[in-house]
């Protein structure tokens, strides 16, 4: 297959507008991730690929085919559904072989696949049972076995292992990264798991309510974020924003004003006039401790400490704006602290009042 | 996950409807304070008692107890009607409906006819049951198919099914009687009218295919509603994984309707074991006794004539009923052992 | 032919697959089958006596056309008549002596044409006897009757529905010691047709001194075993999850039972209702045999005086029947809408 | 008092009886009647129930007269005039009560005999002369199949009906009733007439339809091919008279021919209803007051005038009847067939009244009807019909 | 209420073991999550404490009183369910209402949790649709909703904020810990998401095929996991374990010899016979790269690096085993690199060979 269209989709239930024009090309053997708030639109949108929902408006092309109108069994692809819809009153090992038998799979084929699966998913000891014998991680991973042992052009996956652990979630990524490069299959993979989306995809596509946000890379989104909405978006904990105005160009600089006056010097945007109001974007991993002495200090008040073990996240703040922070390690910090706190100027980002990236 | 559009209603209708389920709702609210303190009292297991009670008591009381009656009729002889007139005679009645020089052959029985009609009912159960189901699951499946005006496509196959007996038989026999509108259909093609109920293969057809089209969509209604109850998403699933329609429908329609299923073949068989009305009208059992079935025959017995003998009745009405109890706990068993595989 | 198609099937992708055509089959052919005698029926209704002994049976009710001709006090029945040189004319029929009919042309009244019957054959027009439908109406207490019926069937499907679910809940959700025996019982009754135990239950309703009231009728048919069996049936489907959350909410067995089963079960519950207004509505011998008296006879029973030893009024009967059968129509339409899409399963993942 | 009528209807005599009943209402202000129509099977089916619960309504009207005797009112001790009905209904009288009593319990209110209809249009068209009232069965036969032959119709039809037989079966010498009232084996008489009736079934002479076309004792008509014009001899009974007034209207001509003969006879049979008094009822006397109307010699003409009913009123019967009908046909018929009354042989007259003769009709009906449909032997039958009556009697 | 306590429960389905003897003490108003791997019987326990699951063995006690045989209706608890189990015919709102309407609470009442919980949960736009028109995330939220506008006493939730985006599950986490502040109720609470666990739970009950490996505080589990499995568990990615022998005591510390030699000085674990086999746990946070001339280095080549914008996860292998290190911000490593690591030796683990921690 040569990659997959969308040509302005639209989708609506009733009244309810969820896709809103939505237009976007996914390369043969790209590994595509969805990500973006709860109800934006990613499932709507997998299902629409899937030709499980006919879009309201738009075409869906494949491998340079028009299929808008074209059956979901004929697409040729596979799904992990949200809601997993396995085979209630089939064992495990029949739901994996339902799809193979489908398609004429040699009986000794559909046995060595299923053997695969179900080692790599580990579920080998479940595979007589059926699903509602299993617990929630486990018919997760039936699910994505059921897609993986077809073999397909392309794979549609719904937040395939929001239900499995922290250790388990590490090896399936692991597992589903190796089977992509072995397969060379198209993937597009929905998830709320920010890890997931930056090592896995090859590209990531912010949807916000029913609308592209931005198409990159995963570094692209988060070293340059096309709004504010993408940059809060990504990375974890979210960035942070404080509210400000240009007050000058100087040399290789642009001069900012922030909370409680607090003035940053940061690399030239010259296209921005003087007095514009903007947010100033900086990640709580950028935002250090301040030397005792130092001059350009920000002062804040800590609110919350989270410890994390590998690493503290303090929620701080300053002039009524509130701040997060995160430190490696373990930090012996506690809330009422007052914090002096310095913003790396060098990876500060600046959005406009419309939200768009000043650059 | 259907993909089903907002029902916004109208603001009037929903209150409307709110008004409508107050005085419900305040009943069962009422109704829920007996039946909290008996819950604490009795745990879950006395709560089944409560939700079978009523239900157990007219079944009791309307229904057990008349059957008892009943086998209590078997053991007595003579035409009067209640048992206190009735003389007792032990297995009597039992042992004139055995009364065989060979069971092979029911002509050499002293109740032949009796025989007679267990062997026409057999043959007809086995051949209107699975007609029916077929039938049945057929019509069920297309109406469940995403027509427009669904409602009068279900209207379609349902209607013959709000017709009295006597009428089905009657229009049917209107239909094939030798100057009937089957002939007159079948002249253009030079067909010699033809007696159809007169002829022993067709009068068994036709009492096969009239009492099919009486009640088929009676279990076409009820497989409609379990073909319904089966989440979309698992269709869906299926679509994804390639699955041809033939296959969908064995794999996934065929195990998922089985709980529904069972009801059909369960009440298609009692009903098939008890076809009476029906056919009585239209073949009356003829000709000859070929399509005389059981309950026609507790029914000449008990109470046709004026000289009627409830006592063997009676007792034929049990043969079948214990017949038909076996015939049930086969299919429930087969039923059980599947459903425990099942537990969702 | 695709016309048709469209208007049949919603159908999403393109082309004929083999199943859209046995759809499209099996609906035609079920218009023919299934609809087409009861339509019949309903034309049969509104026949006369003699046009429904006629054979061959005629499809849509036609009687023979009338002419009033001057000098003759009745109005005289018109024939197509064969002249001996073969053209036809429209003559009436004065009288008929042995084979031979004396016809008149109504246009020349005063010449006689005598005719072999063999070369006439009735000049035909659809007519509707509506006689069939009114008449019984003058003749009987219909509003009457028809309330009984309405009560018995209103009393009766209610409380089947209720009585029923309540117990098809308890023997699908809870595990209880004898729950398969009971369930066995209840099948078990199944198998013995009404008219056998009819005495019996005579008896019954004797000694609880229900003959001679509604009630005698009503309550001997709602603790159906078929009821039970298809709502446990239907209700194994409900996933038990959904109770869990529901007792998690704190929600008695009662507030189970109502607020969570039967809304979920309304499919079954739809059909169910269906059949019982049907049954209850269509009840026929159990009735006879309750009711003696004219003042609490149901529509079918009161109905039944057309059917006599020796000869049937089926003119009125069939009439009668599609009276009848109209309120139970009207409510299938209504019901059937609650049979669609379960969505027990939605709530879950 | 209340007093309540179970009635069914053939045809409109329910109508009639509504207007008797409101006249002796307006007569008698504290009486009253209420009438229940019903169906026949009500009749049948549950009103023995309802007696024999010691229930039911004060008056019925009944065609099993015979065999629930004792549970109707003995109405001769609250007659005005009991010898009125002794002289009126008294031939019947016997029919309605039990064994060797001599209670009044009711009257009929109407007789049917059988008889046969005849297509005189298809007998003309064939050229074959209607044969005259002494012809017999046999020459009957010939006839019909003659103009069935050339006018392509069936030629005979006789009802399912093990009543309509026994007139035959007593017209070839049957006699039913054994020495000790008990049935009597099938004999030669009825023999001979049932292997004519089997092998003009066979022969097609005879619509095999008509026999085949149920199992048991089931009442199967003939009529319907009669009212179509396919049928050129019907043998079935005076009840039929409005029914082909009505259906068949000006199609043919058609005529009432009595019933054919036999060595022995040209027997048919006699029947009807009867309405009769029932003993539980809680106002005997308003009961006989109101039977009393209904037996009234003007009430019983009207009646039978206006339902086209043979009168089994003495009086009424040999008095002049003016039936109201406008076709000539209607009364033609009726007058055939009070006339062909008399003929009615005296073992025939008697099975009305006898205990046992549906055991004999209805074995009678089952078997035969098995042999023309081939499931077995003449022989065979024969056997069966005895085994069968035999097996009633003793399961009585 | 007064704390919950389990006994040696058992739990078996059929001949299947699930709980094994757990016993464990609640106390009042405590936040304890439940972390282990898929299928290791978190929601089955949970189910047991509900009352919807009858144990094989053991007992419940809440508030002091045994409560194994009381119904799920009288013990007074929530739930959120991992399946969301929704009541499919009610609306949003309805769903909300149900559990209240069954305590009888006053309709103005109802009418303001219900808002509330809306508010909180961000899903009062969808208060009149029902279940199956919502979107994955949003259900679950409608399920959380489900339990907190009942104000119970206690609180059991079975992962409920997996399916929900990075964003909404920070505002859900704070608003839970505000709910937990306020309500004073008891929670139990189940998840993958070790930033949940470490930053919502008072402690943590880590669980492992139907057994208890260890209860405690976040950091007490972060910093002194009681095994190997727990160590492993507990902190992301999951901790690195290298074997190794005890070659020596000197002084104030142990010597350990690890993969190809090395050698690592650790504090002293006197306890440990020499010779003894050991495993080295090194989280990945606590490898750094060693300057290029330190003698005691790890020279390891690089397989995998996985960009995480904020952090740089580095799969290197030494001696044929593998390693993980997390470096901050974005590093230019690219796979088949050497790379020279340190493991500082202050914040090693040992385990000895059955896995318990050598300390
Ligand atoms: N009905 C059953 N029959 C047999 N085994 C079962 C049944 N239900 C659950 N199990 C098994 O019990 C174990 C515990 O299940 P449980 O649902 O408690 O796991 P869990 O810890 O919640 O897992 P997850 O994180 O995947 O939801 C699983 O291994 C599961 O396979
Ligand atoms: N049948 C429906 N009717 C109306 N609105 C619907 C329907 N189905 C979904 N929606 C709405 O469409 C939007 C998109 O839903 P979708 O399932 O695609 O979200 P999603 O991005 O997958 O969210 P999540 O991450 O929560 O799963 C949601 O706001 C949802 O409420
Ligand atoms: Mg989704
Ligand atoms: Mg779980």
């Amino acid at each position: 297959m040569s990659g997959l269209e969308l040509k302005n989709i639209v989708k609506n239930f009733g009244s309810v507008e969820v896709i809103r024009d939505v237009s976007l090309a996914v390369n043969d053997g790209e590994f595509v991730a969805f990500v973006g708030p709860s109800g934006c639109g990613k499932s709507t949108l997998l299902r629409l690929i899937a030709g499980l929902d006919k879009p309201t408006g738009g075409n869906i092309v494949i491998d340079g085919n028009d299929v808008t109108d074209i059956t979901a069994a004929d697409r040729g692809l596979a799904m992990v559904f949200q809601s997993y819809a396995l085979y209630p009153h089939m064992s495990v090992r029949e739901n994996l072989a339902f799809g193979l038998e489908n398609t004429k799979v040699a009986k000794a084929e559909i046995e060595a696949r299923i053997a695969d699966a179900a080692r790599m998913l580990e579920i080998e000891p479940f595979l007589q049972r059926r699903p509602g014998q299993l617990s929630g991680g486990q018919r997760q991973r039936v699910a994505i076995g059921r897609a993986i042992v077809r073999r397909p052009d392309a794979f549609l996956l719904d937040e395939p292992l929001s239900n499995l652990d922290a250790e388990l979630r590490v090896s399936m990524r692991t597992e589903l990264a190796a089977l992509h490069a072995r397969l060379k299959a198209t993937m597009i993979y929905v998830t709320h798991d920010q890890v997931e989306a930056m090592t896995l995809a090859d590209r990531i596509v912010v949807l916000r309510g029913g609308r592209i946000e931005q198409v990159g890379t995963p570094l692209e989104l988060y070293n340059k974020p096309a709004n504010r909405f993408v940059a809060g978006f990504i990375g974890a904990p979210h960035m942070n924003f404080l509210e400000g105005a240009i007050i000058g160009h100087e040399g290789g600089s642009t001069q900012v004003e922030t909370v409680g006056g607090h003035r940053l010097s940061v690399v030239a945007r010259e296209a921005c006039p003087v007095g514009e109001r903007i947010s100033i974007g900086i990640r709580p991993q950028h935002i250090t401790l301040a030397d005792a002495g130092a001059t350009t200090r920000l002062d804040t008040r800590i609110i919350l400490v989270e410890e994390l073990g590998s690493e503290t996240v303090v929620h701080a703040e300053a002039a009524g704006k509130k701040l997060i922070a995160v430190f490696a390690g373990q930090q012996q910090m506690k809330s009422g602290d007052s914090l002096p706190l310095k913003l790396d100027p060098e990876v500060l980002h600046l959005f406009g009042e419309d939200g768009r990236r000043l650059s | 996950m259907t993909a089903k559009t907002v029902s916004s209603e109208p603001p009037v209708k929903s209150a409307l409807r709110q008004a409508l389920n107050a005085p419900v709702r305040l009943l069962m609210g009422i109704v829920d304070i007996p039946m909290r303190a008996w819950q604490k009292l009795t745990g879950l297991n006395g709560m089944a008692g409560v939700f079978l009670a009523p239900n157990m008591l007219i079944f009791t009381v309307f229904v057990l107890l008349p059957l008892v009656i009943n086998f209590i009729y078997s053991t007595t002889s003579g035409s009067a009607i209640f048992l206190p007139n009735r003389t007792y005679v032990g297995a009597d009645q039992y042992r004139i409906l055995f009364d065989c020089r060979s069971y092979l052959d029911p002509s050499t029985c002293a109740a032949d006819t009796f025989w007679a009609a267990v062997r026409n009912t057999a043959v007809f159960v086995v051949f209107q049951v699975s007609v029916m189901l077929i039938a049945a699951l057929t019509t069920a499946l297309i109406l469940n198919r995403e027509l427009s005006n669904r409602g009068f496509w279900r209207a379609v196959f349902f209607f013959p099914v709000l017709l009295s007996p006597v009428v089905v038989g009657l229009i049917w026999k209107w239909i094939l009687q030798r100057e009937g509108l089957l002939n007159y259909a079948l002249s253009p093609l030079g067909l010699e009218p033809f007696s159809w109920l007169s002829d022993r293969f067709w009068s068994f057809f036709f009492a096969v295919f009239v009492s099919v089209w009486a009640h088929m969509g009676f279990y076409a209604l009820i497989l409609l509603a379990g073909l319904q109850a089966i989440p979309k998403d698992l269709y869906e699933a299926a679509a994804m994984d390639k699955a041809s329609p033939t296959r969908i429908f064995r794999r996934i329609t065929l195990p998922l309707l089985m709980p529904n299923l069972i009801v059909v073949l369960v009440l298609a068989l009692i009903r098939a074991v008890q076809i009476f009305d029906e056919v009585f009208v239209l073949t009356g059992g003829g000709p000859g006794t070929s399509t005389m079935y059981i309950t026609q025959y507790i029914y000449e017995t008990g109470f046709a004539s004026s000289l009627r003998n409830p006592g063997l009745a009676s007792a034929a009405s049990i043969l079948m009923g214990i017949v038909l109890v076996i015939l049930t706990l086969i299919q429930l068993g087969v039923s059980a052992r599947n459903e425990k595989k099942g537990t969702r | 032919m695709s016309a048709v198609g469209a208007f049949l099937l919603r159908r999403r992708g393109r082309g004929w697959h083999w199943t859209d055509i046995v759809t499209w089959i099996w609906l035609i052919s079920g218009v023919f089958l299934m609809f087409g005698p009861a339509v019949w029926l309903v034309f049969s209704s509104f026949k006369t006596p003699a046009a429904l002994a006629e054979f061959p049976p005629s499809f849509l009710p036609y009687v023979t056309e009338q002419a009033v001709v001057p000098g003759y006090d009745k109005p005289l029945p018109l024939y197509n008549v064969t002249m001996p040189d073969g053209s036809t004319r429209v003559l009436a029929e004065v009288r008929r002596i042995g084979i031979v009919g004396q016809m008149v042309d109504p246009k020349q009244p005063g010449e006689i044409v005598k005719a072999n019957i063999k070369d006439r054959t009735p000049v035909r027009k659809v007519e509707f006897a509506s006689g069939n439908y009114t008449e019984p109406f003058q003749r009987f207490d219909f509003f009457l009757f028809l309330r009984n019926s309405v009560f018995v069937t209103v009393a009766a499907t209610a409380i089947t529905l209720l009585v029923n679910s309540m117990a098809a809940f308890a023997l699908s959700k809870y595990q209880f010691p004898g729950r398969t025996a009971v369930m066995l019982m209840i099948l078990a009754t199944l198998m013995v047709p009404l008219s056998v135990i009819v005495v019996p239950l005579y008896s019954v309703i004797g000694t609880l001194n229900l003959f001679d009231s509604l009630w005698g009728v009503i309550l001997p048919t709602v603790a159906t075993p078929t009821g039970v069996f298809l709502l446990r049936q239907y209700m194994l489907t409900i996933p038990d999850e959904l109770i869990d959350a529901a007792r998690m909410d704190k929600a008695s067995e009662w507030q189970i039972y109502w607020r969570i089963i039967l809304p979920l079960s309304a499919p079954a519950l739809a059909v169910l209702a269906i059949f019982s207004v049907v049954w209850r509505w269509n009840d026929f011998l159990w009735p006879l045999i309750v009711l003696s008296r004219k003042e609490l006879y149901t529509l079918q029973v009161g109905l039944n005086v057309y059917a006599g030893e020796l000869n049937v009024q089926w003119h009125y009967i069939l009439a009668m029947t599609v009276v009848s059968m109209i309120p139970v129509v009207l409510i299938f339409v209504f019901l059937q809408r609650f049979i669609t899409t379960g969505i027990a399963g939605s709530g879950l993942k | 008092g209340d007093v309540r009528i179970m009635w069914y209807s053939d045809g409109g005599e329910g109508d009639v009886i509504k207007d008797l009943l409101s006249r002796f209402s307006k007569a008698n202000p504290d009486v009253n009647v209420i009438l229940d129509e019903v169906s026949y099977n009500v009749v049948k089916e549950q009103l023995p129930v309802q007696l024999e619960a010691g229930q039911g309504p004060d008056i019925a009207r009944v065609t099993n007269l015979k065999a629930p005797a004792q549970h109707w009112l003995d109405l001769r001790p609250y007659l005005a005039d009991a010898k009125y009905w002794d002289d009126n209904f008294g031939a019947q009288a016997d029919w309605m009560r039990p064994d060797g009593s001599n209670a009044i319990t009711g009257f009929m209110t109407q007789l049917t005999l059988t008889g046969g209809f005849a297509n005189k249009t298809l007998f003309d068209q064939a050229g074959v002369e209607i044969p005259g009232p002494k012809a017999t069965w046999d020459d009957w036969a010939a006839a019909a199949k003659k103009v069935a032959d050339s006018q392509k119709v069936i030629a005979m039809a006789i009802d399912r009906s093990g009543h309509r037989v026994s007139g035959p079966n007593i017209s070839y010498g049957a006699n039913y009733i054994a020495a000790d009232g008990k049935p009597a084996p099938i004999d030669q008489g009825a023999k001979d007439f049932l292997s004519r009736f089997v092998k003009w079934n066979e022969d097609g002479t005879i619509n095999k339809d008509v026999w085949v076309s149920a199992a048991g004792s089931t009442y199967r008509s003939g009529a319907e091919d009669f009212i179509n014009g396919g049928l050129a001899y019907l043998y079935s009974g005076s009840w039929q008279i409005s029914g082909f007034a009505q259906k068949i209207g000006d199609n043919f001509d058609w005529v009432v021919t009595g019933s054919p003969c036999g060595p022995v006879a040209c027997s048919g049979m006699q029947g009807g209803a009867g309405l009769v008094a029932v003993k539980y009822t809680k106002n005997p006397k308003d009961v006989a007051k109101v039977m009393d109307y209904l037996a009234g010699a003007d009430v019983q003409k009207e009646f039978a005038e206006r339902s086209l009913f043979i009168p089994a009123h003495k009086g009424v019967a040999s008095g002049r009847l003016d039936f109201k009908t406008d076709n000539p046909h209607v009364k033609a018929a009726l007058k055939a067939f009070v006339e062909s009354a008399g003929q009615t042989a005296a073992p025939a007259m008697k099975l009305p009244g006898w205990k046992w003769s549906d055991a004999y009709y209805s074995a009678i009906v089952a078997r035969i009807s098995q042999v023309v449909a081939g499931e077995m032997k003449l022989d065979d039958a024969y056997a069966r019909i005895d085994e069968d009556i035999k097996a009633k009697v003793a399961g009585n």
